[in-house]
């Protein structure tokens, strides 16, 4: 896919979050992802429009998973094709701030002894 | 004549449903919304609100046909790393 | 490949810089990238570890094209896997710019009316 | 009793040849090398030089057995954006 971007553009960057088997000390089996139907797209739609004004980028991309996922599985997605590539690093780290923060997606863990909402996200490192 | 009303995450579970409809009299903002449903009380300051899938505040207006949403802090993207 | 690196990491960051077909103004054909078959692939090595040692990433991993490549070709791949996506994001652009700053490796263009080596590299924005 | 110089990329097409074989007698400094190869002249400021593929600067020794390579600054990563 990256390939057939046309040629315009020279750098790629993208992120991955994937599930980790441990959260808060405890051993996470696995985790249900919820979101608002229509809010989440929207606000998903958003970040990306608010980035491409911001850095003028080619193309991104922001994809997140919903339901049910186990450890390993990948949770988000976001990919930024620009001719320059401090802009795609820029551009990619803020979209996956701005979404931590802004979209509306909810993690509830299975563990070990029972069910637990995520109450906060981490806020960066 | 109607304001929908929903509800996600552990939010819902506190609310035990996931939406209602409330007759749209007298809810002028988010804020009525929510002492309709909650028993009186005033929002608490770390639940969010969004109406017609915007994020609101408070004291932002609803009119009839307007869909009010409550829900808790959001916690997408890569999981919390500790 | 980044489902079954285990589940100890949250974070893949990753960087493709890819082919433009423009270059200083000319449209570019085609390109050379020439290396020095053994100091290359021992920097390539060394950019790694020396990341490796400050961010204690978990993984990480460098490819760079050689030979001819055309306008769309990806051109070098920096993917980097982490606990924290700070580490990820923070170690793929320092990886990059270490790579286009110390790695053995030039590029010699083909124009419309003849071929050229490139003589400097973009310091990165 | 030799050491090997290898020559890449826009250097290589201006002296002319890939690689070639001194006698090591004489030859103390990478500098030595360059003055042996290249007429004469001092090691122009631009031009990189590695001794067993590993960078040096124009004051590294070099001895019998060594392989040294002189190069333009490199240019690998993503292409020019302009």
């Amino acid at each position: 896919m990256l390939q057939q971007r046309g040629v315009s553009f020279g750098a790629t960057a993208s992120f991955v979050g994937t599930m980790r088997d441990f959260n808060e000390g405890d051993p996470v089996r696995k985790m249900v992802l919820e979101h608002y139907p229509g809010m989440t797209e929207r606000h998903l739609e958003l970040i990306v429009e608010t980035a491409r004004r911001r850095w003028k980028f080619l193309d991104a991309l922001v994809i997140h998973r919903t339901g049910e996922v186990e450890p390993g599985d990948p949770i988000v997605l976001v990919a930024v094709w620009t001719a320059h590539r401090g802009a795609a690093f820029d551009a990619c780290r803020e979209m996956i701030e701005a979404l931590k923060s802004e979209a509306p997606l909810w993690k509830k863990e299975t563990l070990d002894d029972g069910e637990r909402w995520v109450e906060k996200n981490t806020s960066g490192y | 004549m109607s304001i929908r009303v929903r509800y996600f995450a552990s939010l819902r579970d506190r609310m035990g449903r996931v939406e209602e409809t409330l007759a749209a009299e007298g809810l002028a903002t988010v804020s009525d919304v929510w002492k309709a449903v909650g028993e009186g009380k005033p929002l608490p300051e770390q639940i969010l609100c969004a109406v017609n899938m915007d994020y609101a505040d408070p004291d932002s207006p609803v009119k009839d046909g307007d869909e009010v949403a409550f829900f808790p802090p959001v916690t997408g993207g890569q999981q919390r790393a500790r």
